[in-house]
C-alpha cells in the first residue's frame, strides 16, 4: 500500500466521496421513481421506464457525450442551473457525482423496484383503514418493507459508482483531485505498456472498498427491524 | 348507524346487498364464500363498489352516483382482519399503538393498558408478529383495531382462533367498546352463539343476496332461515335482574313466566337484562317435575308447532308476558305429549346451560 | 488471419475514416478480404501478445508498437510509418482568441479560467504530444493546472465543440472535421516528436504476404492519397 | 401410533412434552399460545426440537440422540396449517394435486372427486387462491394435505373458520380417512365439542406441558383440568344401534342403562357407536318424570358429587352397566334434590342435543 | 434506418445475438448462484459475494484485461477450453458473450436473490410437507415465485449487454462480424470524425432494441402465473 503514490491516495479518497455522495443523493429519486413504476398507473409508464433503463443501454462514453451536451455550460439544464442557482457541474466532482448516479439510477430503481412490488398490498390497505394516508403509509409500511431492496440498490450504486469511468471522463474529464477516479486512474495505468504494477495495487483498492459496502450492507440488512426473517 | 346498499362484482360471485345496522352490534352471517368478507372490504373502503351507496350515520362514506368515495384512512373504520395482517417489522407494541398516532388527540379514548390486559398479551409487546402462535396473533389484530378509537368496528371472525375462555375474556371488551363509546361493529362469525348472544341484528348472507335481517331470536329460527340448523335456534327473553343468591353464587332474573337462574353472581339488582336461550336446551313439560335438577320453569301456552319430514319439531311457546321462546324437540315427543297450539306448557331451561359471562 | 484469403488489421481508431476508405480498393486488387479491428492502440497491442488473430498491427504512437516489438510479437523488417499528423491548438467556433504558438505563448492568458481539454496525457498520443509541445514552448507550467484531460483525441474535440472547455489540443485530422471548432494555430513541427501512425506484419501473421501488401497499399499504393486527402501529413 | 417426548425453546416460551396418540384421533388442546402449533411443526419436520425423540409407528423420525431426522419430505406426514399457507402461483387443482405427484403410485388412495365434492370446492378449482375467501381458503389446504394420501395426519384448526354446516360436511371425510385408510390424525382444536366428538384421546397443553392426557371423558371433566370450563365436560357412552324408529326418524342406541334416542336415522343396527354427551346437557332427576319432552332418561347411581364455591356442582353417575355419565348441574340443584353418592337417579338427556351427525 | 451501412447491421444482428445468449447462458448459473447465496449458509459466502460484485465495481477495461489473462488462447483456462475441447473464446462472438456474461452477472445475481429472499419460507417448508424434496421444491415453489426477480435479473442482463464494450472490446477486439457490437461500433463511431450521424443512428437502434426487452418482459410478468397479484 505504501507504494501507492499521493496522487492514487487522492483519487481513492475522491472515488469514495463521488461513491457516497452519488449512491446518497440518487436514493431518494431512486426511491420515489421505483415507487411511482411500481404503484402508479399513469400515462407514458413505459417511456419512464425506458429512460431509466437508457444508461444500462448505452456504451458509457455515449452518456457521458449525452450529459455533456444536455449538462455542460452551454447544454439546456447546465446553463440554467448555472445561471439561476451558481451550480456548476462540469469539470467538477459535483459532475462525477452525477455522471455516477446516472449510470447507476437503472440498477437503483430496478432493485428498489422488485423489493417494492413483493410488499403485500394488503398490509398497506390495513395501514389505511388505520388512519394512515397515502404519505404516511409509504413511510411506515412500504419503505422500510422494501429495505432489502433500498440496500441491494444502494451496493450495486455504490459499486457501479467505483468502476465507473466512461461516462465520467467524457463529461467532466480526468482532473486530478477533482475528478480523477480509480477507475480513470486504473484506465490510465492499463494504457500505459509499463503501468500494470499500478494498475493492479489500484485494482485490488477498488475491490477492497466494494467488498466493504457489500458486508456493511448486509450488516445492516441483518440488523435492520424484520431483517432476520 | 350504517347504512349499505351495494352491487359489486368479483369474478363469478356478485354481491348485491341492502341492510342497515344499528347502534349495537350487526352480525354478518352466512356459509363460507357468501360475501362476509366482501361486505367489510366495501365498508373499510379497500375495495370499490361497482355502484351503491354506504353510510355511517349521517357521514356518506361512498356514493358512485355521486362520486363520492371517502379513502380509507378518512373512514376511522377500524378492522380486525380474518388474517391479522399484522405489520411484520414492527413489534407487537408498535402494531398496537400504530392507528393511535393517526386519531385525532380528542378521540383517542382507548388507552394501551386495559386493551393489552385484556387480551392478555401484555408480554408480547416487545415481540415481532412472526413469532406469535396464531391465537397470539389475532389478539394483537383486534387491539390495533381498538387502539384506534374507530367510529365503527369491522371484525372479521375475530376469535375464530381463539379458545373458550379467551373468547369469553375478549367479548365483555368488544361489549364496552359498544356501551361506553358507542361504537357500532360490525360483526361477521360463524359461531351461533357467538352471533345469538352478542349481536342486536343479523344480517344473513347467502351467495351474495341479503337471505335475512332482524333481531337474532327471529332471524336464528329455522322457519325463517340459516340453513335449517336446530343448533341455530334460539330465542332472546328479557328480563330484571334480581337479588343474587349469595349462598349459591346464582343470579335470579325475573321474567313474567317465571325466575331465570343464571350460574353466577351478577351483582346490578334492577337492571333489564337479555338472556338468549338455545332451543335445544329447553325442554316443554305438560305438568311441572318435580325432583329434577332442572331449576328454571317457564309458564306459556303453545303458539305454534313446526313439524316436517325430520325428526325434529321447534314449538313455539308464547310465554306469560309475551316474549315467544322456541324449544326444539323430538317428533315424537310432540305426539307422546300431544302437544297443540293453546296447550299449556312449562318450558324447562337448564341454569348451567345458559352461558352468564354471554348475557348482558 | 481469421480465414482463408483474409487480411485482419489491429488499427487505432483514429485511422478508421482513412482505412475503412482504402478498403474497397485493397479487396479488388489483391483478391483479399480486408477485416479490420478498430480500439484503442494499448488494447490492440496487448491482444495482440496473447495471440490475437491479427496480420497487421496499426498504432497510433510508437510506445505501443515498441512494446510489441520488444515482446517479439512483430516482423521487425516489416515496420514502417503509414502517416504523420500535426497538432493543433482549437477553440470553439464563435471564439474570438488569436494565438501565436511562439516560446513562451500566452495561453494561460487565452484560457483564463477556462480549461485546455487535452488527451490524457499518460495514455493518449495526442496528449502526450501536448505536453511535449508546451513543454518545448515552455508554458507546461502556465497551463497544466487547466488541463482537462480525457481518455481520447475525440472527446476532447467534444469538450472544445460544445464550448465546455476554452481550447483544446487535437490533430489537425480531428480539427478539419468539426464545423462547431475552428483552428487557432499549429503547434511548431519541432515542437513535439513527429507524430507517426508505425505499422508492422505480426509475427504470427498467417499471411504476412497479404500483411506486406496491405501496408504498401496504404503507404505508397492508392491508399496514400486518401491519407492526404483526410489531412494526415507524408511522414517520410 | 404416534410417540412424542420432545424439549425445544423458541425465545421465552419452552416446549417440554411427551405423548403418545393412538390409532384414530388425537386432539391437542389448550389455551392460545400453549404450544399446539409447536407441537405440530416438530412432529410435520418444520421445527428441529432442541431434543427427543419422535416416532410414527416403527419409523423414527426423529432422535436427537441418535443423530436421526427425517427430511420432511420424507415424513409424509400431510399438515393443514392455521394459515393455509396455498400456493399463491397455482391453480386450485395444481394445489390440491401438488402432494399425489410426489405420493408413491402405490399409496395415491385419495381421489380427487370425492374430495372435491365433500369439501363443496368444485366451482374453484380454476382459480387463484388469492381469489378465495378464507373458508374457502381453508377448505382447499384440507383437501391439498388430504390427496397427498399422508400417513399422519396433522391438522391445526382446520375448520375454524368455516361454518356449522360445513365443518359437519368434512367432519364424516376426516372420520373416513382415518376409519378407511387407517390414518391416525394429531388435531388442533380450540372447540370442545368437536375436540369432545371426533378424538379418541385427548393431549391437553398448558403453557408448552402436557397438563393432562387421556380419553374425552376423562380429559374433559373440570376436576381434571380444561381450566375449569364446565361446557367442556363431556362423557362417552358406549352402546348398540337398535332398529331405527322410521315414523319419527329416530335411532335408538341401546344401553344397559336404558335407551338413548338419536335425532336422525342410522340404519346400522347391531353397530357399536359411541355417544358423546356435554355435561351440561344432562338433568337429573330423582324420580322418573312424566309429561316431560326429554325422551332419553337412564338409570343409575350417584357416583360422587364435586362441589366447589362456585354455583356449579358436576355430579358423577354410574349408569347401569358401567359407564360413567358426568352432570353439570347448579349446586342449589344438589342440595334442593339432596343428592348423595348412592342415591339411584334417572339421567335425562335430550335427543336434540345430541348432534348424530358427530356420532361413530 | 436505410442510412445504416451493411455492416451496422451486421453489428445489430451480432449484438442482439450476444446479448440473448449471453442472457440465456448465465441465467440458469445466476439462478443457481443467487439460490446458494439466498439460502446457503457455507463457508466463503462473503468471498462469493465479493467476486460476483467483482465485474461492477471494476472499470469494464480492467475486466476485459482479466478475461484476456484468463480466457486467451496463451492464458490458463482459454489454453485448456481449446487443449481440452477445442472451445476457443479468444476473438470470437462466444467471447463476447462471455464478456457480457461476466460484466451483467452481479446485476443479475443480485435482483433473482432478491425475490428469491422474498419467498415465504413457510410455502417452501409446506411443500416439504407435501413430499417434494430439496429439488421439486425449488423447481415448484422457490423458482416460479422468484419470477419478477428473474425477469428483472434478464432483463438487466440483456440490456447491459447492449451497452458492454469496454470488457468486449478490450477481450476480444473489435472484429467486424465477429466481435464488433452495436456498442464497439458506437464507440468506434465516436471516435472518428464525421462519425456522429452513425453513432446517433446506431445509439437508437440500440436504444429501441432495450425498450423492446422491457416491453417483453414488463408482458410476460404481467401474464405470468402470480402475475397480476
Ligand atoms: N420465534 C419465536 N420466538 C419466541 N417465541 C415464540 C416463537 N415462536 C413461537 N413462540 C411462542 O411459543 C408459544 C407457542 O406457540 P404455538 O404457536 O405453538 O401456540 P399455539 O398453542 O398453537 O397457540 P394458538 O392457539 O394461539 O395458535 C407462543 O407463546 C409463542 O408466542
Ligand atoms: N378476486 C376474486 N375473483 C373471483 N372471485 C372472488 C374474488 N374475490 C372473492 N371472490 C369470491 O367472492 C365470494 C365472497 O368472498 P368473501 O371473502 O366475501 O366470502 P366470505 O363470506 O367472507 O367467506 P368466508 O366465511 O369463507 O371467509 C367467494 O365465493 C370468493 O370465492
Ligand atoms: O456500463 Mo460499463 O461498460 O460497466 O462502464
Ligand atoms: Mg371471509
Ligand atoms: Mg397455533
Amino acid at each position: 500500500m505504501t507504494a501507492l503514490s499521493p496522487e492514487a491516495w487522492t483519487a481513492i479518497a475522491l472515488s469514495f466521496r463521488i461513491a457516497a455522495v452519488s449512491t446518497l443523493v440518487s436514493l431518494p429519486v431512486a426511491i420515489a421513481v421505483a415507487f411511482a413504476l411500481s404503484r402508479g398507473t399513469f400515462r407514458g409508464r413505459t417511456l419512464v421506464e425506458g429512460l431509466v433503463q437508457l444508461p444500462l443501454v448505452l456504451p458509457p462514453v455515449v452518456t457521458g457525450y449525452v450529459l455533456l451536451l444536455l449538462f455542460g455550460r452551454r447544454g439546456p439544464i447546465g446553463g440554467f442551473l448555472e445561471s439561476a442557482f451558481g451550480v456548476v457541474l462540469a469539470f467538477r466532482w459535483t459532475g462525477a457525482v452525477l455522471a455516477a448516479a446516472v449510470m447507476a439510477f437503472p440498477l437503483m430503481v430496478r432493485a428498489i423496484r422488485l423489493s417494492m412490488e413483493a410488499v403485500d398490498v394488503r398490509l398497506e390497505r390495513a395501514a389505511g383503514t388505520l388512519g394512515a394516508g397515502p404519505l404516511a403509509t409509504f413511510a411506515l409500511v412500504t419503505l422500510p418493507l422494501s429495505l432489502p431492496g433500498i440496500l441491494v440498490g444502494a451496493t450495486l450504486a455504490f459499486a457501479k459508482a467505483l468502476g465507473e469511468f466512461g461516462a465520467t471522463i467524457t463529461f467532466v474529464s480526468n482532473i486530478p483531485g477533482e475528478t480523477r477516479t480509480i477507475a480513470a486512474a486504473i484506465y490510465t495505468a492499463t494504457q500505459t505498456p509499463d503501468g500494470d504494477g499500478e494498475a493492479m495495487a489500484l485494482t485490488l483498492v477498488a475491490v477492497l472498498i466494494g467488498l466493504s459496502a457489500l458486508v456493511v450492507s448486509e450488516w445492516i440488512a441483518r440488523r435492520a427491524p424484520g431483517g432476520g426473517r | 348507524m350504517i347504512a349499505v346498499d351495494v352491487a359489486h362484482a368479483q369474478g363469478d360471485f356478485r354481491l348485491e346487498a341492502a341492510f342497515a345496522g344499528g347502534a349495537g352490534i350487526t352480525a354478518l352471517f352466512g356459509p363460507s364464500g357468501s360475501g362476509k368478507s366482501t361486505v367489510i372490504g366495501l365498508v373499510a373502503g379497500l375495495v370499490r363498489p361497482d355502484r351503491g351507496r354506504i353510510a355511517l350515520g349521517e357521514r356518506v362514506l361512498v356514493d358512485t352516483a355521486a362520486g363520492i368515495h371517502v379513502p380509507r384512512h378518512r373512514r376511522r373504520v377500524g378492522v380486525v382482519f380474518q388474517d391479522s395482517l399484522l405489520f411484520p417489522h414492527f413489534s407487537v407494541r408498535s402494531n398496537l399503538l400504530f392507528g393511535r398516532w393517526f386519531a385525532p388527540p380528542a378521540e383517542r379514548r382507548v388507552e394501551l393498558g386495559p386493551v393489552v390486559d385484556t387480551l392478555g398479551i401484555g408480554a408480547l409487546l416487545g415481540r415481532r408478529p412472526a413469532t406469535l402462535s396464531g391465537g397470539e396473533r389475532q389478539r394483537v389484530a383486534i387491539g390495533r383495531a381498538l387502539m384506534a378509537s374507530p367510529r365503527l368496528l369491522l371484525m372479521d371472525e375475530p376469535l375464530a382462533a381463539l379458545d373458550l375462555e379467551r373468547r369469553l375474556e375478549i367479548l365483555p371488551l368488544i361489549e364496552r367498546l359498544r356501551d361506553e363509546f358507542a361504537i357500532p361493529i360490525l360483526y361477521v362469525s360463524h359461531a351461533v352463539e357467538e352471533v345469538a348472544r352478542l349481536a342486536d341484528r343479523v344480517v344473513v348472507l347467502d351467495r351474495g343476496r341479503v337471505a335475512a335481517v332482524g333481531a337474532p331470536d327471529d332471524v336464528l329460527k329455522p322457519s325463517r332461515g340459516v340453513a335449517g340448523d336446530r343448533f341455530a335456534v334460539a330465542s332472546v327473553l328479557t328480563g330484571r335482574i334480581g337479588e343474587v343468591d349469595a349462598a349459591y353464587g346464582l343470579t335470579p332474573v325475573r321474567h313474567p313466566a317465571g325466575t331465570i337462574w343464571l350460574s353466577g353472581a351478577i351483582d346490578a339488582p334492577g337492571r333489564a337484562v337479555r338472556v338468549v336461550v338455545r332451543g335445544t336446551d329447553v325442554a316443554l313439560a305438560t305438568s311441572l317435575p318435580r325432583n329434577v335438577t332442572i331449576r328454571t320453569a317457564l309458564a306459556g301456552t303453545v303458539d305454534a308447532v313446526a313439524t316436517g319430514a325430520g325428526p325434529n319439531a321447534t314449538v313455539d311457546v308464547r310465554l306469560d308476558g309475551g316474549d315467544v321462546l322456541t324449544a326444539v324437540v323430538t317428533r315424537k315427543a310432540v305426539d307422546d305429549l300431544g302437544l297443540d297450539a293453546g296447550d299449556r306448557v312449562h318450558a324447562l331451561v337448564k341454569a348451567v346451560a345458559l352461558d352468564e359471562r354471554f348475557q348482558v | 488471419a481469421l480465414a482463408e484469403g483474409t487480411v485482419t488489421v489491429f488499427a487505432a481508431a483514429s485511422l478508421k475514416n482513412v482505412l475503412d476508405a482504402a478498403k474497397p480498393g485493397f479487396e479488388q486488387e489483391s483478391g483479399k478480404t480486408l477485416v479490420i479491428s478498430y480500439a484503442a492502440s494499448g488494447p490492440l497491442a496487448k491482444q495482440i501478445e496473447s495471440g490475437a488473430p491479427a496480420d497487421v498491427f496499426v498504432s497510433a504512437d510508437l510506445k505501443w508498437m515498441d512494446y510489441l516489438d520488444k515482446a517479439g510479437q512483430i516482423d521487425p523488417a516489416s515496420r514502417t510509418v503509414l502517416a504523420g499528423n500535426s497538432l493543433v491548438l482549437i477553440a470553439p467556433v464563435d471564439s474570438t482568441a488569436a494565438i501565436d504558438l511562439a516560446e513562451g505563448a500566452d495561453l494561460a492568458g487565452l484560457l483564463g479560467d477556462g480549461r485546455l481539454a487535452v488527451g490524457e496525457p499518460k495514455s493518449v498520443p495526442a496528449g502526450a504530444y501536448a505536453v511535449e509541445a508546451l513543454t518545448a514552448l515552455g508554458i507546461l507550467g502556465t497551463v497544466e493546472a487547466k488541463f482537462a484531460p480525457v481518455e481520447s483525441v475525440r472527446a476532447a474535440l467534444a469538450l472544445v465543440a460544445t464550448g465546455e472547455a476554452a481550447a483544446g489540443i487535437v490533430y489537425a485530422t480531428d480539427a478539419k472535421v468539426e464545423p462547431k471548432v475552428k483552428v487557432l494555430a499549429t503547434f511548431p513541427a519541432d515542437s513535439h516528436k513527429p507524430i507517426v501512425y508505425p505499422a508492422a506484419v505480426t509475427k504470427s501473421s498467417a499471411d504476412p504476404a497479404g500483411a506486406a501488401a496491405f501496408l504498401a497499399y496504404v503507404e505508397t499504393g492508392p491508399g496514400h492519397a486518401i491519407l492526404l486527402d483526410q489531412g494526415f501529413t507524408d511522414a517520410k
